[in-house]
């Protein structure tokens, strides 16, 4: 199909783009990838009066590890990120950079796009709760940063006020002794999660768990995190009793729609399998073998 | 809106609305109907071209504005004279094809993968193409196909084969 | 696809106040979301032009709203047809109405959505969202609205 | 008839494919890539009800809508008398634009066309059509019930569209009753789309200086839509020309003639201009041919040592709101008669009935011949049944109802004549290729370890190659099919059929069929097929039918220019026509070593220097009437593992070994296997059109409707054995469909003999993730209830 006619405005400065933006309010969007955008245009679910392009500003794409901040700009692409060989540091971020979309898309796709777009069954939500990210939001009066928690509003709203537009994400780089992993179940390449679960874990020294991160996708109207799931964790020593009741926290907190990839119920008992193999997954990173 | 895009080499101006698809740019502005398009929903790959030569994009996910300043490679643009690429030269070998309609973006696809990875294994292969859907092969064969060409590519440092 | 909400509003008004207004198709018309213009059609019908915008989806859905007061004034039942890219939505609404005693007027309202065409498998997820938004702010603002009369 | 024994010319070889150099460039020619002066772009309006009256329809905001040019509805095609169209076998009608009523969700209710694709969409949207939503019936054993009726349009007020059976019911329920063990199951093979990568399109272009019709369309039967385009319209069939361009894949779905193809040439007749219509992907898999859809009852009787003593199937079919199910008109369930399988059982009887329901209408060969897969799927299923009540090895228990290979040609108790097979020799070679007994032991450790892991057979039976006149036609016109052959004088020639490959390689194998019986070079013959001006008649490529029919149709031609040539070599050198003899693809005289003439020489000769008193040139044209159908077959093997905790899948290993009779091209031959294996994979988990209880169709897109990538899709081991076709002229017996045929119960036979320790023997398809976790849930649930 073809999308609805629109006014395309292109931008070669974050200034520019911003410009732009508040010249037109809310019926002007941001175009970063445009690969979850421009489907929806085409079949004219998404009909934006101004579309913002903002793949020429060049200076938006980058990674940087600034200190313990890895900085990430809002035109880098995730085959990008896909590529970067320091992202071994990173086993979260690396475990999902494979899985989103598919490796087509990914060439287009970008990371902040996708927070920005927050759809409920996307990947990099539940990966920026777990990884406690902050997203950098520049306006006309300014710029401020968003913890996660707070960015990620409902289903496809986030904390991006009019006028605005996203220009980083951040991730505080994981210490020694943390590791983290995500997991996505899908139905083929290229599909969005029937279920989604990122897990990170900081040991203290003495081998018990020092800090606890675990979030959950597709498994209700935006990515959460299991808070519970966290504060049972912290100042165990991983156990498999701890993993089984980190899950049954997911499970309890689940609330997922149903559709094509599941009903309600399985959804929710995946959150809890995905969450066990994804902690699992993230203590055996940390040479905690032996619970399986 | 104006438009300067470089295909395969030629660069060309055109006049387009913004909400010109870069597929039906390259198909019906250009003429260059190698590129197909079987899905309205990014899925199917149909529609995979290269952007700045190693970068494989669905070009019916991507307005043709968005290519302004850029240069595009098709499928047609392979073919170095009369010499086929070594791409095609491995799917018409090793029979990676059928019908032939997801053939290009399965080319272009595999045509940058190979630029980024030239000595793949097959599971890297299978999921380098796992954004292009194929009805008709299974895949196998394409797998086969792009093998031949990185074996082509590698044949002079490999030791053994 | 098949959607199903619920919720609870305590108003601070009397009951014959509340049954008053949401019997009023203008009343219940001014406390929908996000409307852009109303025409009431009689006295338990109008149509309503509301703008749909979450996320990507941005557009105009045309609603037409029958109220259908149960007799006794204990219910108030609502369907909503009306639809938008192509695609159709149906909602009923319907609020038991309990006298607290206290001056104040419990309304218990469920809403069941029923989606055909694109939006529905294309859009359902955003438009699962939207539905609710629309039911429970229609009302929260029945609440605001009678209270503040009040 | 040919063996494959002695060395080949051409048959037999793995050809490299003449078609894909164009291919392979990205100059292939599909529908979409023809662009023809002031062509004009149609968009189709469709309803969002599934069920509903059409109160009025307003096209005034459409029209205003920059480059629209017209807005058609039903009511202007009625007015030139198009508004319905026969169904494929001519048994129903179907709407072209919908009058009165909607009987499916995105059913066409208008058509907008407009100087740019963009406008047309544009306007198809602002079509403001006003619908009374009706109830819908979507449960074909609801609609049986009469209670709501969708077809006010036809004289039988009821839902019920027909009734088939075939065999013995008196003897059939007698053998069941008497039966040592019994199965019986119902089995649903589920509604799926062929979804061709290219979606349908045509450009329909009316010439207002010749009168003639043009029409370039993605059809796999050109000549047969010629005819009906012309019965449809009364335009005489000379005025019509059908130009069918490279075919992104057909599986079935290019078959039928869609709304969009007539609204398009009703639109350029009026406007005279030439009209395109492209389909969207959710206009192909929401309105055009699904495939199968089929509830069977499956019931086996057999004696206590694994004999059978009868079959029963009872069918309710869902053929949605039109019948233009793509069945031969004798056939209306096609040839579901093939039911017995790979099998010799003494009684079997079945029956079908058929129902509207408000659903798109279809039921084409989704890469199948006529139902042969449901009917595949149904028995092979069913002896996993049996094998699991009689707990014996389901390879045993085929082993002793196999047809044996000294009883051929067989006949099946539901009447069909099976030509050749050797199945207990196909299904050895699978067994061995797997390893068998090994995967046995090694099943009992994982069963010990507590792991799922299945294995899966399937030694099914297909029947193609429709066929022999006397049974098949579509709407009266014979199923034979035809070849026509001219030899340049150089020796090269072009070849001609009425079949039209969608990736299937006749521009290669179609040239090896005739230079293996010349002796010429192929890649000297071109191939040219699709064009109704140029091509012979032929009934088109579907149902496995172009190799047993065309094939046969182009040696016959190809041996009518060997006649004549013979005649000229006789000339040529001089000597008695009867001493001349054709060896080793040469023309040599008895007793006269050295005295040879090549076939190249003699059509040299045809031009240059005719026998005296014949007809110069060398051409010939041949239409072929098979005597009988022939019965491809095979034996699969899939290994699976299931993961408990989700229910997810993994196919370990499958082998395929097949038994096509003579192989024109190996090569062509293994790719076809590996397609029809992943299509089967695909309908086995993944591939389904749902509607919810509302009507909706819910899956509209490639996002809801799962085309497996290479990650999911198994890597495939293929094995071959050849029994001829005693009766086809060059012993082949067709390919194409026997790996989507045989797979899918390769695949669910698996998986339910890894869930067999948890006492479960059936789910339908598609095998999803949560519907085998919540079997395995529940198994486990009710294990620990009773223990």
């Amino acid at each position: 199909m073809f999308p609805a006619s629109f006014d395309y405005r292109r931008a070669r400065s974050i200034d520019e783009a911003l410009g732009i933006l508040s010249q037109y309010g809310g019926d002007a969007r941001i175009l970063a990838g445009g690969q979850s955008l421009i489907p929806a245009m085409r079949y004219r679910l998404a009909r934006p009066a101004v579309l913002v392009d903002i793949n020429p500003i060049d200076d938006l794409s980058y990674i940087i590890e600034d200190g313990d901040t890895l900085r990430i700009g809002a035109r880098t692409r995730d085959s990008d990120l896909e590529r970067w060989k320091a992202l071994a540091g990173y086993p979260l971020i690396a475990d999902a950079a494979v899985l989103v979309a598919d490796p087509v898309v990914r060439q287009m796709g970008t990371i902040v796009g996708s927070l920005c777009h927050n759809d409920p069954a996307g990947d990099w939500p539940v990966v920026a709760l777990t990884g406690r990210a902050s997203l950098v939001v520049r306006g006309a009066n300014g710029e401020r940063t968003i913890p996660i928690d707070d960015f990620l509003v409902d289903s496809y709203a986030t904390a991006v006020a009019d006028g605005e537009m996203a220009t980083e994400v951040r991730f505080p780089r994981p210490g020694p002794g943390s590791a983290g992993a995500y997991y996505k179940m899908e139905r083929k390449v290229g599909d969005f999660a029937t279920a989604a679960a990122g897990t990170r874990v900081t040991l203290a020294a003495d081998g018990t768990i020092a800090d606890a991160a675990i979030a959950i996708g597709a498994a209700g109207p935006k990515a959460m995190r299991v808070a519970a799931a966290e504060a049972l964790l912290r100042g165990q020593k991983p156990s498999k009793e701890a993993v089984r009741a980190a899950a049954d926290a997911a499970r309890a907190l689940a609330d997922p729609t149903a559709d094509n990839r599941g009903s309600a119920e399985y959804k929710k008992e995946m959150a809890a399998v995905l969450v066990e193999r994804a902690l699992l997954k993230t203590l055996e990173r940390l040479g905690v073998g032996g619970l399986r | 809106m104006k438009v300067s895009v470089k295909v395969n080499g030629t660069q060309y101006e055109r006049d387009v609305e913004p909400r010109m698809l870069l597929s039906y740019f390259l198909r019906e502005e250009l003429g260059l109907t190698g590129t197909h398009v079987g899905c309205d929903s990014s899925s199917c790959g149909c529609c995979v071209v290269a952007l700045d030569g190693d970068r494989a994009v669905k070009s019916c996910t991507m307005f043709a504005v968005m290519a302004d300043g850029h240069e595009i490679t098709t499928v047609e643009g392979l073919e170095q004279g009369a010499v086929l690429h070594p791409l095609q030269q491995g799917f018409w070998d090793q029979h990676g094809l059928q019908c032939g309609y997801c053939t290009p973006g399965m080319l272009m696809t595999s045509y940058a993968l190979l630029k980024h990875n030239p000595d793949p294994s097959d599971t890297e292969i299978r999921e380098a193409i796992s954004g292009n859907l194929c009805r008709c092969t299974g895949y196998q064969n394409i797998v086969k196909a792009i093998r031949q060409e990185a074996d082509v590519i590698n044949a002079p440092q490999e030791k053994s084969a | 696809m098949n959607l199903h909400y619920s919720g609870q509003e305590i108003v601070p008004a009397p009951k014959a106040k509340v049954w008053a207004f949401i019997s009023d198709p203008a009343s219940v018309a001014s406390c929908m979301p996000d409307v852009i213009e109303t025409t009431v059609v009689d006295a338990t019908h109008f149509e309503t032009k509301v703008k749909i915008a979450v996320g990507p989806v941005r557009g105009s859905f045309t609603f037409k709203v029958a109220l259908d007061p149960q007799p006794g004034g204990d219910r108030m039942n609502m369907t909503i047809s009306g639809g938008g890219f192509g695609s159709v939505v149906d909602l009923t609404a319907g609020a038991d109405i309990k006298d607290n005693g206290d001056g104040s007027t419990t309304l218990d309202w469920t809403g069941d959505a029923s989606m055909r065409g694109p939006v529905a498998t294309i859009g359902g997820r955003v438009l699962d969202a939207q539905a609710q938004r629309v039911i429970s702010t229609t009302f929260a603002n029945v609440k605001a609205r009678v209270g503040a009369t009040g | 008839m040919t063996t494959t024994d002695k060395p080949r010319h051409a048959i037999g070889l793995s050809m490299k494919r003449k078609e894909d150099p164009r291919f392979i460039r990205g100059r292939g020619r599909y529908v979409d890539d023809i662009v023809l002066p002031n062509m004009l772009h149609l968009a189709l309006v469709h309803s969002p009800y599934p069920h509903a009256r059409i109160k009025n329809i307003d096209s005034t905001a459409a029209l205003a809508v920059p480059g629209v040019k017209a807005v058609l509805t039903g009511k202007d095609l009625e007015a030139a008398g198009l508004a319905w169209i026969p169904t494929f076998h001519g048994y129903d009608k179907q709407m072209v634009l919908a009058v009165g009523k909607v009987l499916y969700q995105y059913q066409e209710v208008a058509g907008v066309v407009a100087e740019t694709r963009e406008a047309a969409h544009d306007g198809a949207e602002l079509v403001e059509v006003d619908y009374e939503p009706l109830d819908p019936v979507v449960d074909p054993f609801e609609a049986r019930k009469d209670t709501i009726i969708l077809r006010d349009d036809r004289e039988n007020k009821t839902n019920h569209i027909y009734h088939w059976e075939v065999g013995a019911r008196e003897e059939t329920d007698k053998a069941l009753a008497a039966s040592d063990v019994h199965i019986k199951e119902r089995i649903y093979f589920q509604r799926c789309h062929p979804a061709p990568l290219e979606p349908c399109g045509g450009i329909a272009d009316m010439n207002p200086a010749t009168g003639r019709l043009t029409i370039y369309m993605t059809s796999q039967a050109p000549h047969a839509h010629r005819t009906v385009v012309s019965l449809v319209t009364g335009i005489p069939e000379d005025k019509i020309h059908i130009i069918s361009p490279d075919i992104g894949g057909g599986f079935g779905n290019k078959v039928p003639v869609y709304p969009g193809y007539v609204v398009a040439a009703v639109a350029s007749v009026v406007l005279k201009v030439p009209v395109k219509w492209i389909e969207t992907r959710t206009e192909n898999l929401t309105t055009t041919g699904f495939a199968r859809d089929y509830h069977m009852d499956v019931e086996i009787g057999a004696d206590k040592d694994g004999k059978v003593t009868a079959l029963k199937v009872g069918t309710v079919a869902d053929h949605g709101a039109f019948d233009a199910a793509a069945d031969p008109t004798k056939y209306p369930a096609g040839l579901f008669g093939i039911v017995t399988g790979s099998y010799d059982f003494p009684h079997a009887f079945t029956e079908l009935d058929a129902y509207f329901t408000n659903k798109a209408p279809g039921g084409v060969a989704y890469r199948c011949s006529f139902r042969v897969t449901e009917a595949s799927y149904a028995i092979e299923r069913g002896m996993d049944l049996l094998a699991g009540r009689l707990g014996m090895d389901a390879v045993e228990l085929r082993r002793r109802n196999f047809v044996g290979k000294d009883q051929f040609p067989y006949r099946s108790q539901l009447g069909f004549v099976y030509d050749s097979g050797d199945y207990h020799a196909t299904l050895d070679k699978a067994l061995e290729a797997i390893g068998y007994d090994t995967l046995r032991k090694e099943q009992a450790e994982c069963r010990a370890r507590g792991e799922l892991m299945g294995i899966g057979i399937s030694t099914f039976t297909e029947v193609v190659g429709a066929g022999p006149s006397k049974h098949f036609d579509i709407m009266g016109i014979k199923m034979f099919d035809s070849a026509e052959i001219r030899i340049h004088p150089t020796g090269s020639g072009i070849v001609r059929a009425g079949t039209r490959h969608q990736g299937q390689g006749h521009e290669t194998t179609w040239a090896q069929i005739v230079a293996e019986e010349l002796g010429l070079d192929p890649q000297n013959l071109i191939v040219e097929e699709g064009d109704t001006d140029t091509a012979p008649y032929g009934l088109g490529t579907y149902a496995s039918r172009s190799t047993p029919v065309a094939g046969g149709a182009l040696a016959l031609a190809s041996r009518k220019i060997r006649e004549k040539a013979r005649k000229i070599a006789a000339h040529v050198l001089e000597v008695a026509e009867d001493d001349v003899e054709w060896e080793n693809y040469a023309f040599t005289v008895k007793g006269v070593p050295g005295k040879t003439i090549t076939m190249k020489e003699v059509a040299f000769a045809a031009y240059t220097n005719p026998v005296p008193g014949t007809e110069p040139g060398l051409e010939a044209t041949f239409y072929y009437d098979p005597p009988n159908m022939t019965f491809p077959n095979g034996a699969y093997i899939a290994v699976v593992s299931v993961d408990p905790e989700t229910g997810e899948t993994k196919v370990k290993r499958f082998v395929a070994v097949d038994d096509c009779g003579v192989v024109i091209n190996p090569m062509i031959v293994e790719g076809q296997i590996h397609g029809g294996l992943t299509e089967g994979y695909a309908i086995a988990f993944m591939q389904e059109i749902r509607y919810d209880e509302g009507g909706n169709h819910m899956n509209t897109n490639f996002t809801e409707y799962l085309v497996p990538t290479a990650v999911e899709t198994p890597v495939w081991e293929t094995g071959s054995t050849v029994t001829p076709s005693p009766h086809h002229p060059i012993g082949a017996k067709g390919v194409g469909e026997s790996p989507n045929v045989g797979s899918p119960a390769a695949f669910v036979n698996a998986v339910m003999d890894a869930l067999s320790p948890l006492g479960i023997t059936h789910l339908d398809m598609p095998l999803t993730r949560e519907k085998v976790w919540r079997a395995i849930r529940d198994a486990k649930a009710a294990k620990a209830a009773t223990a």
